[in-house]
């Protein structure tokens, strides 16, 4: 196979993995890459690691486990663009004796053999939670979506607003249909827009890195970073940078490593006819200023990608 | 060429006009079939990318007449996306696979004849109007569908795009006859009839179209409801492999079709265009593509390649003419 | 047709024009360039609608409401610009518009095909073949192509917009023999072409335009050539070829076995300064070729060649292509005459405007262009003054060898003479010129010495004294066969 | 017109030219001005709007020279990530910000050059040389990055996008008045100059130009360089704005930025364009955008009206070219 030109001694790696990420442009899948390096390292297994040509495109993600199931690989460990579009595929997957184990996002079909995520929809609530306690259980807060047709970070959306009807009546979403756009650019943009129109809000909410992102960026350049609360979503440098300075009040945060690692050592397990687990839960934690720079939660956004993907 | 020549190479004069994306396509195969000889050319690896081809490759078929007539369809990815939405949303009211087909394919008509009629009646060109639908189907998409995607029984229109052996017809899935024998009507359509000619002549010198009495808006209309026909094909297949319909599927897809028709030997100045060179771009691209999976190539030179290999298609195909002509 | 108008904006093409063809005639349609000639045909064949008058078709109210319609009311049409679709064949190309269809709108290209063998048989060019695409002919294989086109199918009435402006002296004179045929055959053909002593053998009748407007009409053989040229240009010319006095200098430009991509062979002269030197030949001998590898526009293959004038840039191209390359449509006067020489208009870094509109209206004024001024876009004027702005270009640039193809290809007898009357002040100022033309009289009638091109070989030059029409026609026809049967029915 | 009426309305000339963007533009402002009157035209929205777009006005600018030409460039957005990535990579070894510009303004020259060169010395057509380009420097963009956003400072490259009271200049971010500047001067250069004369001459009639002795391969490539500097220079701005280095942004942008260019009055077919129209071009994009948001209109209703919209100002002033004839 091809596995040895991805590092780890060809001698050990019985298995040959596909390892395919939404897209790959992106830190969130840089640091799952990163774990299921690690994985790699240890156990007897070379893996693939391959996204959709195109960027978050539902039929390019399908082509790749298609390729990969004519390639005969011994276990493909995928995160679904779509809950639904990828079952045909990874039944066919299975079909032909290639175990399928999802990681991230879930598909609507239980033929995998483990599944290893975040709770996306724990992920709204969570940080509903935590800024709604950051306002004091009143006040206008504004959501700014991701893009149209994003599944996961739509989760995390509706997780967000229900907890906020049902548990904080006395907290009003003066926006939540907005959405930024597929890069960081366009979310920049329309929050910059967004934020005109909402002098008066007390919090802010993103779902997603780009989200935040562009978010962050319209409050520093019209100075309202640190006078109102916002709580977004996994970690980059820019963003750990603005919770450090006040900036930011929240970021939820998921454990990409782990979740590489641990979907990669699931399936080895599988492989070697070891009962593994159904669902994994990698959980979601709350960085603030507080705890950012604590062991725990350092662990969580301080991948080394040198160390991992040289 | 003369006679003799070309008796001794029977197929030579069939050949010739897409030798370049021939050529092309034969070079792919031969670099990945040295890289990874197991499995690239398995019957089971050349099944799968068969079906990869499906979707551009339908669209091809429709953009060959556009691009032969002298105008460009920006909007077909977007005509994709809303055909597979509204597809899944007649699936999802609980109407029969066929309607929902024909659904698709109608709003692709009706795209395409919007297109057209802007085109041919006020006389906006190609690329503006397409550019226009582009934003206006698009949009009508994540309207339609809530701005998510619509989840929906696909029926047989799945078994269509199934490489599994219940749906194969000799080895191959059903689209991927269905694609070929439209490919082939099509191909003999631009070739032998007379809305062809017109497409060919119109691309050629519109001004003498005109004077010699074809209706040139009036052929131009149905080119672009032709395209919008197969753009709706496509969508429907495209529900068909997700079994969703969604509103941003085939985002940047025109350009692969496009490219696909271009390195098949179309030129964008119009009076050229062969549905079986368009064909053999759409393989050329699928192969790139899955070559490149399989290898683990990443995925940014797999764009780097592409992007070479249209520039190289091209320059190739001019050197060519003019050391013919010379 | 009477009283036919018709307006392009603020241009009156046709502003009352009467027209009346009688059946198996040769009616022949001349005017000035700019007169509406094409726009009256266009209206007749459908392809433009009148703003106002009537036509009558055999004692009925005649309204094409397209192309297609006139052809079915028998009038079929050769236009003045190429109409051709290069990417189709030869047969589609003649049929286009007029397919005929098998089942499912399949070209019955089996049925179609006798009537083009057929009509290209009647112009003598079996060697033409049906399946040919367009863009591999010549150009005057093209024209017979169009001709081709109006012949098949029944024709009423024949249109023929300068139907020879590419075609050979050979294929002239069978085209005539094929009117004489259609004459008989009681089909009216109208003809228009530049070329009055054309007109003179082919034609009947003839009827002449002005500024949009009919000024009179006639039988050929009754009024004098001489009377008809006064009713085109509205006063008598009294010479056709003026002679400015020039005198030959100095060498400036030089030829040794020049060789080029595609026809030209080998060419070898010496152009002098104050000279007009001739080059006379068949369509597809050579000629253009010649003048743009000389102009540096296509790369010589063999030879050399030289420019001994000292100037920056050497020598000047008039294309014979005026639309599709000679001129810019859509810039205009101004900007087509400076193209490619800013530097009179440079101030600084930065080009004048102002300069720019006040040397054009020198040139407009010199040259007696008539046009609304340096804006208006050159597209609105008319052949022969469109001609003189491209000469004043090469005038503006100040190039010592201008190279002319062509120079009065569809430009009217006045337009002519004031052009010759400009080359012939050119080398009197000291410029050498360097004429191609298929029309041999203004060879003969303005050159110094002459030269013919045969397939690419270009002939030793002579003194246009020791040249006739004779003489030069069999050089330049020399190793085909049929020539001489050819130069019989020419004399 | 006549010189009476010329004088009674002394801008009138300047103005007739961008009088279709212009009353568009008027038209947006006005609608969104009746439905949020109080937001819409602050100071605050307006500045808001002036940096939104710098990236498109700037890349309009380049733009404007290429479809004055009768040419395209498709790779623009492609060449605002990469230089936005190089400028990011430069800053991040540490270097002045001033040298991240001049390295993400070179990118953007190099891949113009090699558009021009493919252009004007291999003669492929410009739709098809920057459609490759488009794909090559997405993916040396990816590449550099190595897939991910990179983070550096930016210095006062962030400065020059901010719209913090300490940075701006009569009110509005340095980068507003930058762009302007460069629209005014380049401006001059398409009107004022041999180089723009010639380019306007290229898209007028290619085969002219190079009778008349302009050097058509040359002048070509100069015209790509250039679009690619203010590509770059979009670029540079990109990373200014965002602090990062993003090789996935701008996707998509090219048809925002020809939008911008063809809204404003420049023919695909080229011979026209006007740096005014395609600012102003940009202005309206960028308002309708920010309107859309303000008054909470959903995002696919934008892509719709955008659509629309495009196809609307070239339609109509087809129309009104065709009545000014007549
Ligand atoms: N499509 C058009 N748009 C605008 N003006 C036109 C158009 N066609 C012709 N004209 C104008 O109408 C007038 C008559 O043109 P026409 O072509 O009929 O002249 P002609 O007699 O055929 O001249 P020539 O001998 O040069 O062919 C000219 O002034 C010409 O510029
Ligand atoms: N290098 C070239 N590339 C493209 N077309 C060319 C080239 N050289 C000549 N032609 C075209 O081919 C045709 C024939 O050229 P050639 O030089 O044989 O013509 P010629 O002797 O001037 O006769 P005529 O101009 O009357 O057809 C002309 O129409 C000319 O414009
Ligand atoms: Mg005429
Ligand atoms: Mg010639």
């Amino acid at each position: 196979g091809s596995g040895d030109a991805e590092g780890g001694s060809s001698e050990e790696a019985k298995y040959e993995l596909a390892v395919i990420p939404k897209g790959t442009s992106h830190e969130f899948w840089k640091s799952v890459h990163s774990g299921a390096r690690k994985a790699e390292m240890e156990l007897p297994v070379s893996i693939t690691w391959m996204g959709p040509s195109k960027e978050d495109d539902r039929i390019a993600q399908i082509e790749v486990v298609d390729n990969f199931i004519s390639k005969g690989v011994d276990g493909i460990v995928i995160s679904p663009l779509d809950d639904t579009a990828l079952v045909p595929v990874l039944k066919e997957a299975k079909a032909e004796g290639i175990p399928v184990v999802v990681v991230d996002s879930g598909v609507n079909w239980d033929g995998y053999e483990s599944f290893v995520a975040t709770d996306n929809r724990q992920g709204g609530v969570v940080a509903a939670r935590h800024l709604a306690e950051l306002i004091g259980g009143e006040g206008k807060v504004m959501m700014m979506r991701y893009f149209e047709g994003s599944a996961s970070t739509s989760k995390r959306e509706i997780g967000f607003l229900d907890t906020i009807r049902d548990e904080f009546p006395k907290v009003e979403v003066v926006s939540g249909n907005q959405f930024g756009g597929a890069t960081s650019d366009e979310c920049y943009q329309t929050a910059e827009n967004l934020l005109i129109n909402h002098q008066e809000i007390d919090g802010i909410f993103c779902a997603c890195e780009p989200t935040t992102f562009g978010m962050l960026r319209a409050l520093q350049d019209s100075d309202r970073a640190g006078k109102v609360r916002f709580v977004g979503f996994d970690a980059t440098d820019k963003l750990l940078e603005g919770l450090r300075a006040g900036e930011i009040d929240g970021l939820v945060l998921q454990d990409p490593f782990r979740m590489g690692e641990l979907a990669v050592q699931r399936m080895v397990e599988h492989l070697e006819g070891k009962p593994v687990d159904k669902f994994v839960d990698t959980g979601v934690t709350v960085a603030t200023q507080e705890n950012v720079d604590t062991e725990a939660i350092r662990a969580l956004w301080n991948v080394d990608f040198d160390k991992w993907l040289k | 060429m003369n006679a003799s020549t070309r008796s001794s190479l029977p197929l030579w004069p069939a050949i010739r006009p897409i030798a370049g994306p021939l050529l092309g396509l034969l070079l792919v195969l031969g670099l990945f079939w040295f890289l990874e000889p197991d499995a690239f050319l398995s019957a089971r690896n050349l099944r799968t990318v068969s079906v990869q081809t499906v979707i551009v490759g339908l669209g091809a078929i429709g953009m060959t007449f556009v691009i032969a007539s002298g105008g460009i369809d920006l909007s077909i990815g977007s005509v994709i996306a809303l055909a597979s939405v509204v597809a899944a949303a007649v699936a999802k009211a609980g109407y029969d696979p066929m309607l929902c087909a024909m659904a698709g394919v109608a709003t692709g008509a009706v795209c395409g004849l919007v297109n057209g009629l802007v085109i041919a009646r006020l006389g906006v060109i190609p690329f503006i109007a397409t550019l226009g639908m582009m934003g206006v189907a698009r949009g009508v998409a994540k309207w339609l569908a809530s701005e998510q995607k619509i989840d929906a029984p696909a029926g047989w229109l799945e078994n269509l795009m199934s490489k599994a052996e219940d749906y194969r017809i000799l080895g191959l899935p059903q689209a991927v006859w269905l694609t070929l024998l439209l490919a082939i009507l099509l191909g003999l359509v631009l070739r032998h009839t007379v809305l062809g000619s017109h497409t060919l002549a119109i691309g050629s010198n519109e001004d003498t179209a005109r004077l010699c009495g074809v209706r040139v808006g009036r052929t131009k209309i149905w080119i672009y409801v032709l395209c919008g026909i197969f753009g709706g094909l496509a969508g429907v297949m495209t529900f068909g492999r997700l079994t969703v319909g969604d509103p941003t599927t085939a985002i940047g897809e025109e350009l692969d079709v496009i490219a696909a028709v271009v390195i098949g030997g179309a030129s964008l100045a119009g009076g050229e265009g062969r549905i079986a060179g368009s064909i053999l771009g759409a393989l050329l691209m699928a192969f790139l593509a899955n070559g490149c999976n399989l290898t683990g190539v990443p995925n940014y030179v797999q764009e780097i390649l592409i992007g070479v290999i249209i520039v190289a298609a091209v320059a190739v195909d001019r050197y060519r003419h003019r050391t013919m002509e010379a | 047709m009477r009283g036919v108008r018709k307006a392009f904006g603020p241009v009156q093409a046709l502003a009352g024009v009467d027209l009346e063809v009688r059946p198996g005639e040769v009616h022949a349609l001349i005017g000035e360039n700019g007169a509406g000639k094409s726009t009256l045909m266009k209206v007749l064949s459908g392809a433009h609608r009148a703003d106002a008058g009537s036509m009558q078709l055999d004692g009925s109210d005649y309204r094409p409401s397209g192309p297609l319609d006139a052809r079915a009311h028998g009038v079929a049409m050769i236009y003045q610009e190429l109409t051709l679709a290069p990417h189709l064949s030869v047969l589609e190309n003649i049929w286009l518009g007029r397919e005929k269809r098998g089942r499912f709108g399949r070209m019955d290209r089996k049925a179609m095909r006798p009537a083009v063998e057929a009509a290209l048989e009647r112009l003598e060019h079996p060697d033409i073949r049906p399946e040919t695409l367009v863009s591999a002919l010549s150009t005057g294989a093209r024209q017979l192509v169009e001709v081709a086109r109006a012949l098949v199918g029944e024709a009423k009435v024949l249109v023929m917009d300068e139907p020879t402006s590419s075609l050979s002296r050979k294929d002239t004179e069978r085209l005539f023999q094929v009117v004489q045929r259609l004459r008989e055959d009681g089909v009216s053909v109208i003809y228009i072409s530049h070329f009055l002593e054309e007109v003179e053998e082919i034609a009947d009748r003839f009827t002449v335009l002005r500024d949009g407007e009919t000024v009179g009409s006639g039988v050929i053989g009754e009024v004098e050539i001489e009377r008809i040229i006064e009713m085109m240009v509205g006063r008598s010319l009294d010479e056709v070829f003026p002679q400015v006095p020039h005198e030959a200098g100095g060498v400036a430009l030089r030829a040794q076995g020049l060789r080029g991509p595609r026809l030209l062979e080998d060419a070898s002269f010496e152009l002098r300064a104050g000279e007009i030197f001739g080059i006379a030949g068949l369509v597809g001998a050579g000629r253009t070729e010649l003048l743009r590898v000389l102009q540096g526009l296509v790369p010589a293959t063999g030879g050399r060649f030289e420019y001994l004038a000292a100037a920056k840039t050497p020598s000047g191209l008039l294309s014979e292509d005026r639309k599709e390359e000679g001129l810019a449509i859509n810039l205009s006067l101004g900007e087509n005459l400076t193209l490619g020489h800013a530097q009179p208009l440079l101030q600084g870094p930065w080009l004048s405007h102002a300069r720019r509109r006040s040397l054009t209206q020198t040139w407009i004024d010199e040259l007696a262009v008539r046009c609304a001024g340096p804006d208006q876009p050159i597209g609105d004027l008319s052949g022969g003054n469109q001609q003189k702005i491209a000469f004043a270009r090469l005038l503006h640039a100040g190039v010592p060898v201008l190279l002319l193809d062509e120079p009065t290809r569809g430009v009217d007898v006045g337009s002519k003479v004031e052009i010759y009357r400009l080359m012939g002040k050119l080398a009197a100022q000291g410029k050498a010129l360097l004429v191609v033309s298929s029309y041999l009289p203004e060879l003969l009638g303005v050159c110094d010495r002459i030269a013919v091109m045969h397939r690419g070989v270009l002939g030793p030059a002579r003194p246009v004294a020791e040249c006739t029409e004779h003489g030069l026609l069999e050089e330049a026809t020399r190793g085909v066969g049929e020539v001489l049967a050819a130069t019989e029915t020419a004399r």
